[in-house]
Formats: structure tokens, C-alpha cells, sequence
């Protein structure tokens, strides 16, 4: 018997017997012509062979603990306080399911309201929803969204928001005959506020910029939001939330929709998922935002409690007239960001964001100090910033790892113009040591 | 003890649940590296509470939570079968967690590996020739799916197929996900006998149908009998049909879509193949598709040469991404490891198991409620509680009443198609006992309904919150406490 | 759902909660390899589930305990403090948990740094020149520091010394580690402040005497002013000092019992270097001793050469071994790890912290509870139910009516010399908020053993289980289930 | 202000202030020249550094996992189920203590009393207590049990008892002035008969004997019982609990007490602790049994429930009358043991027990093919057993350790008449690859 299905022969028997059917009658609809003879899949392991096996597999991969990690470009080695596994690994929330019963899931329900109040602080938007899948497929939804609103079908989108991000909000549009067009950077490494306004008309319905942006670079979101409100476009700004800690939300610099990923919230790097994609926009918007959204009320005794709300928006009342087809969401995800920020806190995260900002400002100068990289964008960074090295940044890369040293994203894999660009990330995990050491290194070697 | 409260009332000026290093590099003035307008005026009011107190906090929230190892969760549609702990464990390793995806292909190679079985796995349950990992749910597979068969038409250059043929038991993303890619719903309405109407589906079949998008079995547990019938129906229409494989969890190695006519499939990896729920996610949505549409999957693909998994994107027919990076690997780590665990035998028996306890439970409660559809039911089945409405008694009652009993009330009033639905899914992983435990309250239940429908009416009465005010929340929604935390 | 159930009802015949590789080796008869006569007749009747119902059963279980996560666990002399989760993942590591004590020296450096430098942190704290990491728990320290007193008095030839004097407030572990090692346990009466009578101290000792045991501050939460005075008196008559480190949580950073004279200490790791309790232990009791007692502690002894930690077991004065191995090593790294996180500064901040929480305490309620000793306390402190008596009101019905609150009580009827004693130690972990809130209930409760006094005494009336019959459990054993098992 | 310390300035002076005292007041009763200027501890770590600290000292251990364990003598390396760390990591579980308040202690309470129902039935013993701190200390409380029921003070103890357990209860009995004396082994790897006859007399308290023994061999309990009851002490039996599922058990074959180390019972190897002591014996001497006992009784409202009970026995009691000073036990490491027996059930114990039988006979069969070892011991043995092998056994080791194997113990170490005794364990998780592997490498290099 298999441990996973608690039912002998006996009780297998016993249950035929008693509603009169045999083994044959329970699939008796599928047709003999569409049996399948057996599967292909190994044989059953038992948790020894299994852990043996998944052992050799994961002996196959390096990690950012055996490696000094410098990469960045969206996804980010964040320290991770202790108690967020302990926390989640609760099977009361891990294994339960969407909300629908809020009378036995006020857990969950009060955990993502209070998410959904944190991530509005941090962005100064006034309504959040209770999680998307990343910040790409945010960026797309908020895209889907702004158009609808306007009822407009084109769309701008920064060269400097991050190029995977890009790639998505194009597919989505390429669907719905939405035209989207890039406009450039400036030498400065933002956006070419000349470009975006060459480009931009009434016809617009979405601008989409980030900052700081993929290169690291700090937009000037309130001159763009002047240009975008100008041509009745909704402006959608990608933000990294940890750096709302320092910086100036741009719920406050006019954005109209602000998403983000909020794998930097406590979420692990995963090889890419699942991290979390947030979404925050304004009261007056709230009715056409994707996304379930949990909202407070009473119980029938007056205890205060919390439940999934304005469900007219949601693809199992209005279907094919909802503003998504998201149903599953990225719950546990959003909980983890939940107590991230409750675990650092008002100060915790401002201390986070400095030692990002100030780790960042020492290896860029050290950088430079050594002639092997030169600036190549002048405007303010926070935690990560890009660099032009003089060589060959795959050999960099690879003498890099051969010392443990997990090296920065080179850009020129994805734009080919941007050649010897090198995107470097550094997080409070780096010590003065570590950078000194990846310094040492290349200035011995190269 | 207080327990109703939220984090921001918990929270003290100055306590600290965090330590972080001190700064080892000189400080320099933020004002200076960050330029004084970009600086923040008012710090984020986030909460500041001590590590004991974050974690009392959700310790009792959590404790206000109910889940699969709480008890019985026959919530139909989603398949909350037990997930395995050695799962949890594998998918925590250092060696998974800790991978950036833009390591270089050499040093991610393990990760790699597990996704390129898993998908072989995937073809193999699915009959499908090819798969793409990147979907993060149901619903994203879906789109991704969609998006596809919309190329393909496209490139077919059949531009004129904007419709897709739904029916009325499908789920809402269905046809949620098929505006979403700019695609007409039809609805097809599902028979007496719970089936498609095959004569009505011929009676939409033109030249704009880009195809049927179809679970099967359906959200009724009702396996569609002519379903190969129906493929050639729909595919000598010009059209594709798409498989939504939320109910996988009754079919596994008895049949598969790829038999059944389908070119296109999404998984629930968080139903079918035991990956935790999250409170709602994160799930996993891959997707397969036939050899003829392989080339419009999403980049990249993995790929193996000498040895090496690869990821390629070098695919000019492909939709494009739909989702940063590579699909939600933690998750895919855990299917590999249950379908390693079951695996042939042990997924069929899943199956077989799932779809016994399911008719068990049918049968044994048709004397006490009523059962639309008189047939053997698959791995669920959705009863109505119209004959309870002569005492007043709707299905949300009865769910509630089901709370006072402890268990997880099944999925209400779905599918729209079944007056007051309870829809229940038991799944493989319950015993005998706690099903026939189950099945003797919901005969008690129905009992109450004729001798003390009040009881069942007013509950929950005996958990900690009670009925909530539902329609209040929706007027005045008030979706978070900005407004009333202090700074 | 069943929530009352033995795991042995819920066993079912033939489920199973695991699984094995098959035999890779030719199997030969069990009969030949073991001997006919030494197979068991009778399986043992364990019980069979599967592992969703493993899981199921012990959650419910959990579900009906108490932990410090839960909320206030004020349990007087057991420091019930905050468990730090980072010092949980940290034992989890496979590089600790996997490590075999038989391993040669050079493949357990890890381990054996660990010890080593949580030895010199613990010399540090109490003041004692050598540390043995060996006792399992606060009494088997007891038990290894009175058998090295009891050998240094036999080194000695001084064979008559074979009484321990023990005040009448002292843990009863005290008195039952002195009578497992032989000695005699002579009870001295604490006076009317609380704190030892020196004369009646002096009058006790004569060349039979081996030595004191203490607890500083004792059990009453009340620090021995003239502990100076007192070893020197009992060092002057030949005796040696032992100090009982349960309450250790008061004094660090501020004083130590190396300065207060003491020749022997233990260590609690569960209570003052914040290693979990686990429902009972395991614990860690390290020992730690003066120079002229090191070549006595158990072998073997840590010690570094070259830059590589070695276990001595080359010691012809030890007492011997008192346990398999080293210690509860996953207990010694949590300590450590605890240590290095406080750090110097922060140790002391814990014992400041705990006093005042205490003397905070303890001073608002005075007006409502009896207050046996006028005095200020360190860490915690007794109070005596003794008034609500009039009311037929017990500190059992106290301690029962706060289970109403939502809140652990406090240590019950110890120490014996105060009447209806309840002991209260809050901690450092406890915030100001969580402690005037159980200020408020306690006083609450005063007021109900005036105005509502059977409240108080039928209490607990909240909880899942009421008041048990722990006389008839006594009276009858009933100490496990064998009997009613079916096999 | 410090993670664990919740409280600010604030906070702190409104206390004093509530209190009417100031700072100096805290400590008042400690004397100035017994005060301390400052502790020497390092400075605090945060998590981040904490983590690269313990991680560079994790590193320098060598593993189970890193290497293929054939090292028992003790400490085995068997299969732990997964679930059982998910369940302890439950904070209700881990967080909580004895369970004085049983109306909020269920939970503890029930599992105990399951665990001691399962040891009962493994060991055929009527009582089993709540937990010892191990095995060896569990065997020195035996022997004061037993000499304090007899009133004598002879204890004989088996050479072929573990070393350590035999170390251990020579420490506990030196200072209540027993009078410990062992007997030897025979050529069989068991019991000397002729030996322990000639040395019992009706002076004797407690005979000491341990099956499967230290070298691995099933001891002939009932031979040796009767002998024992003849001269009217008591048998105390150590068992290695996973071997009772094939073997019968020594409470079917005359032990008064049965103890032993339920390490093997789902417990890690932790460096040597904590591992689990149990102690069982008959209903006739219950109440003069050490340690916590949890015993069924039923609530003010019929429910039946659990509770600690025959507490008269205990030292917060009856103190220097108490039959043991133990006070907090091995509670986790029950619970443990409790959950692995009920995960591997019935069957699946059986199915371990089997495992180990088949492949330890496997190997040793191998093993003696090589020629490189002879056969000391002629009985039975379970999953361990003594070969003499020819040469250097710590240049073996040594050799083994290289190729990463962990090669058996070296009894000459602790019995340094016994040259070149090599004893061996092979667990379930070996496999047959394992062991060809393994000897292999034996025949080709030496
Ligand atoms: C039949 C069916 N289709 C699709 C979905 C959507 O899946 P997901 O929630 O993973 O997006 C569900 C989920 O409940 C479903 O039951
Ligand atoms: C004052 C005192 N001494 C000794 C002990 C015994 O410690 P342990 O339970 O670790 O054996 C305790 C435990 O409660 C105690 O409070």
C-alpha cells in the first residue's frame, strides 16, 4: 500500500460493495479506445531512494551561500530573516487554500490585509491587491488595465524597465492589439524625456517606466508623470519596494498604478519563482484592479474580521467580463513579504535600503579606482549600478566563479549595443571584506 | 490574552524583530548619494514589533486557519490532497533555494535537470509531445495556451478565428483567460445527462471558431463520453481544442488528454501533483502541446546537448514570455519529487482511489440531497441542496453548518449550472473512516435541515468568528488600515 | 471530525505511513540468520497509518497544547523565554545534525569549536575555571558537581564528610542529586527576609559536613546578600560551595558565582541561554568548576593542540563518564548561538530586563496578593494565595482560572515554604504590553475570589479539557493502552 | 534596542517610575564587590553574521551524508521519516515544557502516553516511563532501582555490555558504594555463563546484560535470567529497540528492567545528543520506577484525558526520598521516537529490522570472502558484528575516510586486548551498491 492512500484491499472492497459496483465500473465513461496501457514514469521511489536521488541533482547546481553573490537584474540576495520559514512552514497556512470560508481562514485574511496596508505605505498608493504572480505579469495586467480604462490600445514602455518585463507586457499586448512601443534612455541612464515625448500623444493609454530602473539608474518619475498626465495616459511605474524605504514613493510622484516584485521581501531567489508580484493603485481605481482584494467588516457579533471583497471584478462572477483570469494567486508569497516587513519594520527596512546604498557607492568607487571599469550613466543609483568594463566580461565572469565569486549580469547577452555594460548588484549581505576581495582579485588578475 | 489584533496595534515605538550588521564601509551622507528630492519625506508606517512577538502574532493567526492537515478539505475543483513533507523538506535545500536564474547554464544544472524530467513526466501523463513550465497557475497556463492556439491561427493566417467555444460547467477562467488573449466566448450548454450537446456544438461550428476549450472530466465529475467524437468534430472545423487538466487528479495513467484529442493541456501542478496551496498560491501551470504546436511555446525551452541542459531561445515562432524567467521552479521541485514518489503504479492508483472515494461518497448521500446528474461521478461529484429549500435551507448553510462539525465545507454554488451546488472532491489521500465520518454529519446535516433548520441556518455557531457581513465589506470596502495606524 | 482519538484507534489494518527501498541483497531466511528461538512470537502492536493521518493526528495534538509561541508562560524557575528560530534552522544543519560521535577528530572540528568556545563564554559568565558540557540536564549537573565534591572530600581522605546542607527553599532536585550520590541532606530553614540565617548555618557545620548547595537567587527570586560571608564560613569549615544556575537569568553581566565564592555551578541551557524546552527537555546542564576541582570533571575534556580541537580522555583523577559521550550537543549549539547573538552587552541587558519585569510585576499586584517577603526581587518572585483562602479560593483555582485567559499559569505550591505559593517569572522576552495585560487578569482574578468565587474555583471553563481527575489517575495507573490495543 | 528584548527606553523608565525605582535599584542585593565590570563574550552578531560564522564552523565537519556510514558501536545511522521534523518543529511541541497545567497539555500528554504503550510493546514490558536522558544513564538508574528493591549493593555487569553505559554506571554506583564487578565474554561473543555463575551470589543486586551486545551478538536472555532470579536479583537487559520487531523481546524472557537508547527510534546522531534514554519495567515494581510517568484519566466532563501521575515517586516531592533526581527528561526525543513508530507501524519496523538483518549478513559475508578479515564471534548477530581484520585497522579507516566511507570502530581502542576487532554496522539505508563499493576498494587496495 502506498502511504499517500490510506485504503487496504478490505476497505476498497468494502466500498465497491456497498454502492454495487466492481473495479470496471469505475471508469466505465472512458472508452476502451482511450485506455492507455501504462506510463512511461519510473517505478515508485521510497523517501531513501528519493533523497538519494534529489541529493546527486542538487549536487549539480552552486549556490549563492558557496558563492559571493554580485548578480542582481531583478532578482536580488537579500538577507531573509529566520522566522518567515518558520512562520510559513505552519501547515494552517501553507496548506490551506484560497479564502473562501473566511470563518476558518481569518488567518490568512488578516495576514494579507495587513500585507495589502504595508505595501500601500510603501508605495503611497491607496488600494493594494493581495498578490500577482511577479512583477512582470503585474506590469502586463496593470498595461491590460490602464488601456481598458482609457479605452486606448497604445502603450509606451521605457528601454530601461527590466528587458524580461518587457517581453511579457509585449506578449500580453501582442493579443489584444495592443501597440507598444519602446522610447530610449539618456546618456544620464533614464528615460530620454525628449523620446518619451516624441512618442507620446492622446492616444496613449499606458506609460510604462521603472525605477530605479533595470540599469540601477533613479527615474525622475514626477517629470514624467507630468508629460504622461499631460496626454491622459495613466502612468504605471515598476518599483523595487525595498527601496520605498529611502526613496519617495511614487504613489507620491503621480504614478497611477505601481507594481513591482516583491521577491526582495523576504522571498528566496528560487531559480526564479515563485517571487511575488504586487499591485497598488488608487481608491478611484479600485473597481477595475485585478486581483482578489480582502476587505475588513464584522462577524455577526461584532468581532471585527476580514474577507475577500468586491468579487464582481473576479473571473468566477464576471468571467469572461472580469478584469483578470487570475484565480491562484501568490498568497504564500505575499505573507512572506508580510513578515519581512513586520520583521524589519519601520526602521529595519530604512537600515536595509542604507547598507544597500552605501555597500553599493563603496564598490562603485572602488570600481572605478582600478581602471578596469569606467561610468557609463551619470544619474543617482541605489543598489545596484552598471559599469562599462574594458574587457571581456564572460572571461571576468568565469575567473569570478573559479574564486567563488557569483559576478554581475552582462548586458550586452540582451542588448548587443550595450557592449562590456556590467550590471553589479550589492545587497547588506556583502561585507567590506567581500568587496575588497572581488576587487583584489580582478586588480591581481587582470 | 489579547487575540483579535491587528500588527499595527501590536506594534511599540522601537521594538526590533531584526538585527542586520553594522555598516563596515565609511557612511556617506544619503542626501548626497541619493539627491535630496528623491529622498523620502514620511517613513512607510510599517509595524515595529520584537521577533517574539512577529511570531506569537502569527502563530495565532495561523491558529485561526484551517488546513489539509487540520482535517477533511473536500473542496471540489482543487484537489487539496495531503502534501507530502519530504517535499517541503527537498524543495528548502540550500542547493534549490539559493540559485539565482541568471547563474550561468553550468552552475544550475541540477535545477535544469529537475525541470527537464518533470516535463518528461508531464508528456507521459499527458500525451502531449512538448511542455513549457512557465505558467504560475491554472489560469496563466490557460493564457499561455490561449495565446498559442491564437498564433497558431494566425499564422495560419485564419485571422477570422476570434472565437472560442466554452461550456457553461467551465471554470471562470476559462473564459476570463480567453478575453484576456482577445478571443469571443460562446457557451455551450451542457445536457440532462451532464454532457456537451454534441448536435448544438455542430450548430456553432464555423469559420471564426478558433476552437473548444474543455475539462474533462468536467466541474460536474461527469467524464464527457464522445470526447473523441467531439475532437474530430471540432478539429475538421478548423479549430483546437484545449484541455484544462484542473481534474487530472481522476485520470492519471487510465487515460490522457493526448488520447482524447486535445493539442494543447495546462497542469495544476498544486492539485493534481500535491504541491501546497499557499493560502491561495503560488501554484504552477505548465503547459503541453502537440508536435504541430511546439514551436509557439514560450522561450526558453531547456534543451540538452551533450549531457548539458540548456536553455534555448533562439524561437522565432514562439509567443514570447509569458512570465519572468522559467516557471515556479520551488513548486515544480515538489511535483518532481510526488511523481518520483508514486510513480506508474502508484499515480494510477491515485486515480482510481480518488474516483472510488468520490462515488462512494455520491452514493451514499443520494437518499439525503440531490444529485443532478444520476451516473457514476469521476474524482468528484456536485450535489444541490434545492430539495433543503423548503425549510429554508440554502447550500451556504449547509456549509457553514458543516464548519460547526469541523471539517472544510466543499466548493459552493459552482458550477453556476447546478442550483445551489456543493461540489466534492474528496480526493485519494482520505481513508475510509474519515470519508463515512464525513458522509454520516452530512446526513445529520440534512436531518437538521428538516427537524432544526435553524441550527443549520445560523451557523456557524460554535467556532471562534461567526457569520461575517459580507455584503457590508463589499459596499464600504475598506481594504486596508493606512488611515488608522499611527506613524 | 474525530479529535479525541488514541493513535491506536486510528490505526487501520495494512495503512502505511512509510516507505522502504526493497532488499537489494539476496534475502535469506530470517529463521537462519537469528535462530528460531530468538524470533519474536508476537509482533508488536504499533499502530498503522498513513502519513496524512500521521500528520493529522499529531497537529490535533499540538493543537491542544501550550507553547511559549502561544502567548505568557510565566512558569516560575523554568526562564520559559523566547526560542530564537534562527538557533532552530541553525541545529537543523546537516553538517550538525549528521555527525557521528565516533567520527575521527579531524571530521568533527565543527562540532568540538562549538564546545570549545561555549565553554570559555560559559567560564566567562559564572566565573569558574573549567566547564564540563557532559550533564543532560540542570539535575544530572547536580548530580556530576556533588560527585566531585564528594571525590575531592574522598581525595582528601576527609571520607567522614558525607552531609550536604540544603535550605528548606531549594529545588527538590537538590536534595535527590545529594542522595544519589551518597550524602546526607540537611535542610537549612530560610529566615524570615527570605534569605539563609547565618547562625543557624553556623551551627550546622562540623568536619561532617561536605559542603552548601544554593540557588542564588534562590527560589523565592530573592538574591543571598551575604553570599560572601557564607562561603566563607562554609570554606572555612572545610566545605565546598555548589551553585544551582537555574536562576542564572538574573545575575548576568552583573555578578557571578565565581566572585561570590562558589567552588561548583551547573548551567541550565534550557532556561538561561534560551534552548527550547521541547514538553519536557531534552535539556543541557553543563557544569563548571574552580581550578582545584578540574581534574575531577568527566572525561573527556575538550583541549586544542596546533590549532586542533581533541578529546582528552587521559584523566586518572575524573570522576568518570555521567553520560554516553560529550552532552546534548544540538542544545550546546543553540546556547552558542544564543550567546553570540546577545553578546556581551546583550546578556546583560537580558538579566536587567527579567529583574525589572519582575519587581514590576510584583509590585502591582502587591495590593491584591500576598507578598510573603517585603523586598525587591531579581528575576522572579512568590506570591501566596494565602488571603483569597477566606474565600475557599486555592492558588490551584488560580492558577486553573488564568488557564481561562488564555494564559500558562505560574509554577504551583513551590517553593513548600509558602503557603499556596504561585511563582511568577516573566522574563526579558515578555514586552511591557503582554505584561500589564496579565497584570490586569491576575487582579481581575483577585477580584473574582471575592465577587465570584466559583468562577474561580470550577475553572478552567473555557478550555477544550476541564479540571482533571489526577487523584484517580494515581490511585488506579492506568500507564498505557497495551491492554486495549487489538492487535 | 535587542530583537529578544522588547522594550524601549520609554517603556523601561515607566516601569521604574510605576515602581518608584531607579536603575541602581535592580541590582540593590548584590554587593558592590561582587559586582562585575564587564563580561568578555564578543559583541553581538546579527543574523547575517551569525550565519557566516556557524557555517564556516559547520564546514569544517565531515558527514553522514558526505560519507557512507558503516560506524555504529551505539549511534546508528537509520532512516528518519520526514514527518517527524515537521511535527516537532511545531512550536506548541518544542516551545512548550512539562506539562504541570495538563488541561492546555494534551497534546504532550497523549503523545507520551502513546510512546509509552509502543515501548511496552516492543520491549514486552508492563511500564515504560516518559523518557531518560539515554541509554546509559537509563541502565545506572536501573541498577539503583534494583539495588535499592533488594537492599544489596553487588552488581554484575557483562563485558559485552557498550563501554560507555558501562563507564557510566560504574560513575553513578561508585558513590552509593556498589560494588560493580564484570563478567566476560565467551568465544561465541556472549555472555561467559560459567562466568557470571561463578561470580553471582544471592549478594548480588542487579546483573547487567545487553542484546544484541556491544559486538553485535543476541545474548541468550532466558539462560542467563534463570541463573539470575536463582540467585534473586534482578536482570536489567539493554535492547536495541528496532531489534525487538524480529527479535523476541526480553521482557517475554525474564528482564525485570528493560532499557536501552531509542537514538534509533527516528533520533540524528547529534554529535552523541540528544538521543533518547527508555526505561521499562513490571507493574510489581511501578512505583519504584525513576522519572515521569503519564497515566489516562478522564475530566470533570467524562472526556478522557492525560496526566502525570504517581508523582510521590519524583524528587519536587518527595526529594532526597525521591527514587531518581530527574527532572526535565528527554520529552522531544520521545515524541520523536513515538512518531517514527507510528509512521513505520507495525509492519514497517519489521520491514527495517529486516533490512539491516539482510544486508549486515550480506556484508559480512562479503567481508570474509576478501580474506583481509577472519570471524571472532560464532553466535547470531543483528545489523553489527565484530570481524577481525589482518592489518592496520586506522590505516583502514583512514583509507576509507579518503574515498568517503566511514569505516567501522576500532574495538582496540577501547579494548586494547581485542587487536584489530573491526566492529561494523549496515543500516537500511545501505545499499548493495554501498557495500560492493566498499569492499571493492578493500580487495584492491590492500
Ligand atoms: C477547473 C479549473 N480550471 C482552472 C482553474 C484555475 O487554476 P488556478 O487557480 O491555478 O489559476 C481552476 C482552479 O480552481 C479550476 O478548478
Ligand atoms: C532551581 C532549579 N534547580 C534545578 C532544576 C533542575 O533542572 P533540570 O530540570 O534541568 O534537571 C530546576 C528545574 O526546574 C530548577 O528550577
Amino acid at each position: 500500500m502506498n502511504k499517500y492512500i490510506p485504503k487496504n484491499n478490505d476497505e476498497t472492497n468494502k466500498m465497491m460493495e456497498k454502492i454495487g459496483i466492481d473495479e470496471n465500473d469505475l471508469f466505465k465513461d472512458v472508452n476502451i479506445n482511450i485506455r492507455i496501457d501504462k506510463l512511461n514514469i519510473p517505478e515508485e521511489f521510497s523517501e531513501i531512494e528519493l533523497l538519494n536521488d534529489v541529493r546527486k541533482i542538487a549536487n549539480k547546481n552552486s549556490t549563492i551561500n558557496q558563492l559571493t553573490c554580485f548578480l542582481g537584474a531583478g532578482v536580488y540576495d537579500h538577507y531573509i530573516p529566520s522566522v518567515i520559514d518558520d512562520i510559513i512552514s505552519r501547515q494552517e497556512f501553507y496548506t490551506s487554500y484560497t479564502s473562501y470560508q473566511p470563518e476558518i481562514s481569518q488567518g490568512n485574511l488578516q495576514a494579507i490585509f495587513e500585507y495589502q496596508t504595508m505595501i500601500c505605505e510603501l508605495t503611497g498608493m491607496e488600494v493594494t491587491n493581495s498578490s500577482m504572480y511577479d512583477g512582470a505579469t503585474a506590469t502586463a495586467e496593470a498595461m491590460n488595465m490602464a488601456c481598458n480604462l482609457k479605452n486606448k490600445n497604445k502603450v509606451l514602455i521605457s528601454q530601461s524597465v527590466h528587458p524580461e518585463t518587457v517581453e511579457v507586457v509585449k506578449t500580453y499586448g501582442k493579443y489584444l492589439n495592443k501597440e507598444i512601443n519602446e522610447f530610449q534612455l539618456d546618456d544620464f541612464g533614464g528615460v530620454n524625456i525628449e523620446d518619451l515625448e516624441s512618442k507620446i500623444s492622446d492616444e496613449t493609454g499606458a506609460v510604462i517606466i521603472q525605477s530605479p530602473n533595470f540599469f540601477g539608474i533613479i527615474e525622475n518619475i514626477s517629470k514624467i508623470s507630468d508629460i504622461v498626465h499631460k496626454n491622459k495616459a495613466y502612468l504605471i511605474v515598476i518599483v523595487d519596494p525595498l527601496s520605498l524605504a529611502i526613496l519617495e514613493p511614487a504613489g507620491s510622484l503621480g504614478a497611477d498604478i505601481t507594481v513591482g516584485d516583491g521577491q526582495v521581501l523576504g522571498n528566496s531567489l528560487n531559480f526564479g519563482g515563485p517571487h511575488l508580484g504586487f499591485f497598488s493603485t488608487s481608491k478611484k481605481l479600485m473597481r477595475k484592479m485585478p486581483g482578489r482584494l480582502v476587505g475588513e467588516t464584522k462577524d455577526k457579533e461584532g468581532k471585527r474580521a476580514f474577507v475577500l471583497t468586491i468579487q464582481t471584478r473576479e473571473q468566477h462572477i464576471r468571467r469572461e467580463k472580469a478584469t483578470s483570469n487570475i484565480c491562484s494567486n501568490h498568497a504564500l508569497n505575499a505573507l512572506i513579504a508580510s513578515i519581512y516587513l513586520t520583521t524589519m519594520g519601520k526602521e529595519g527596512i530604512i537600515e536595509v535600503a542604507n547598507l544597500c546604498l552605501q555597500k553599493a557607492h563603496y564598490l562603485y568607487d572602488l570600481l572605478i579606482s582600478t581602471n578596469l571599469f569606467e561610468p557609463v550613466f551619470k544619474n543617482t543609483f541605489f543598489k545596484e549600478f552598471t559599469l562599462k568594463y574594458k574587457k571581456d566580461g564572460k572571461k571576468l565572469n568565469e575567473f569570478l566563479y573559479k574564486n567563488n565569486i557569483l559576478g554581475g549580469y552582462l548586458v550586452e547577452n540582451i542588448y548587443p549595443k550595450m557592449k562590456g555594460y556590467y550590471l553589479i548588484a550589492v545587497t547588506e549581505k556583502r561585507t567590506r571584506e567581500d568587496m575588497d576581495n572581488f576587487v583584489n582579485l580582478i586588480t591581481r588578475n587582470f | 490574552m489579547k487575540k483579535d489584533r491587528l500588527i499595527f496595534e501590536i506594534s511599540k515605538k522601537g521594538h526590533k524583530g531584526y538585527s542586520l550588521p553594522k555598516c563596515d564601509v565609511p557612511l556617506k551622507s544619503i542626501d548626497k548619494l541619493l539627491g535630496k528630492d528623491n529622498l523620502r519625506k514620511n517613513p512607510a508606517k510599517l509595524p515595529e514589533v520584537s521577533e517574539n512577538n512577529v511570531v506569537r502574532h502569527y502563530v495565532n493567526l495561523s491558529n485561526k486557519n484551517y488546513g489539509v492537515d487540520s482535517g477533511f478539505y473536500p473542496l471540489g475543483s482543487c484537489t487539496m490532497k495531503y502534501n507530502p513533507k519530504i517535499n517541503e523538506y527537498i524543495a528548502r535545500l540550500d542547493e534549490f533555494t539559493n540559485v539565482h536564474p541568471y547563474q550561468s547554464g553550468s552552475t544550475v544544472q541540477g535545477c535544469l535537470e529537475i525541470m527537464s524530467k518533470t516535463e518528461k513526466y508531464l508528456k507521459d501523463l499527458s500525451g502531449m509531445d512538448e511542455i513549457s513550465l512557465q505558467p504560475a497557475a491554472g489560469a496563466h497556463g490557460e493564457l499561455t495556451g490561449l495565446m498559442i492556439m491564437k498564433q497558431y491561427h494566425i499564422l495560419n493566417k485564419q485571422l477570422n478565428r476570434n472565437k472560442v467555444i466554452i461550456p457553461d460547467s467551465a471554470h471562470g477562467t476559462n473564459p476570463a483567460s480567453a478575453s484576456m488573449v482577445g478571443f469571443e466566448v460562446i457557451e455551450l450548454k451542457t445536457n440532462k445527462r451532464g454532457a456537451l450537446d454534441i448536435e448544438e456544438l455542430k450548430a456553432l461550428l464555423d469559420d471564426s471558431i478558433a476552437g473548444l476549450m474543455l475539462t474533462n472530466p468536467s466541474t460536474l465529475g461527469i467524464f464527457e463520453e464522445n470526447i473523441v467524437e467531439i475532437s474530430d468534430i471540432i478539429h475538421n472545423a478548423g479549430g483546437l481544442l484545449y484541455y484544462d487538466g484542473a481534474n487530472m487528479n481522476a485520470i492519471m495513467g487510465i487515460t490522457n488528454p493526448g488520447m482524447m484529442g486535445f493539442d494543447i493541456v495546462h497542469f495544476n501542478l498544486h492539485k493534481t501533483f500535491s504541491t501546497p496551496h499557499g493560502g491561495g498560491g503560488p501554484g504552477s501551470g505548465p503547459i503541453g502541446v502537440k508536435k504541430h504546436l511546439e514551436k509557439f511555446l514560450p522561450v526558453p525551452i531547456i534543451k540538452n546537448d551533450n549531457n548539458q541542459y540548456y536553455l534555448d531561445y533562439k524561437r522565432d515562432k514562439s509567443i514570447g514570455k509569458v512570465k519572468s524567467f522559467y516557471g515556479n521552479f520551488s513548486l515544480i521541485l515538489r511535483a518532481y519529487c510526488y511523481i518520483r514518489t508514486m510513480g506508474r503504479e502508484g499515480l494510477k492508483e491515485v486515480s482510481k482511489s480518488a474516483v472510488l472515494n468520490a462515488n462512494y461518497i455520491m452514493n451514499r448521500l443520494k437518499d439525503y440531497y440531490h444529485i443532478p446528474y444520476n451516473r457514476s461521478c469521476m474524482h468528484e461529484f456536485v450535489l444541490s441542496a434545492k430539495n433543503q429549500k423548503k425549510y429554508g435551507v440554502s447550500a451556504f448553510d449547509i456549509a457553514k453548518r458543516l464548519l460547526d462539525y469541523g471539517y472544510h465545507p466543499p466548493t459552493m454554488y459552482f458550477p453556476l449550472i447546478v442550483e445551489e451546488a456543493l461540489m466534492i472532491e474528496p480526493t485519494e489521500t482520505e481513508s475510509k473512516d474519515t470519508i463515512d465520518h464525513f458522509i454520516e454529519v452530512m446526513i445529520k446535516i440534512a436531518n437538521e435541515c428538516k427537524e432544526n433548520p435553524e441550527i443549520v441556518k445560523s451557523a456557524p455557531n460554535n467556532t471562534y468568528y461567526k457569520r461575517l457581513d459580507e455584503v457590508g465589506a463589499a459596499r464600504k470596502p475598506i481594504l486596508n488600515c493606512c488611515e488608522y495606524i499611527s506613524s
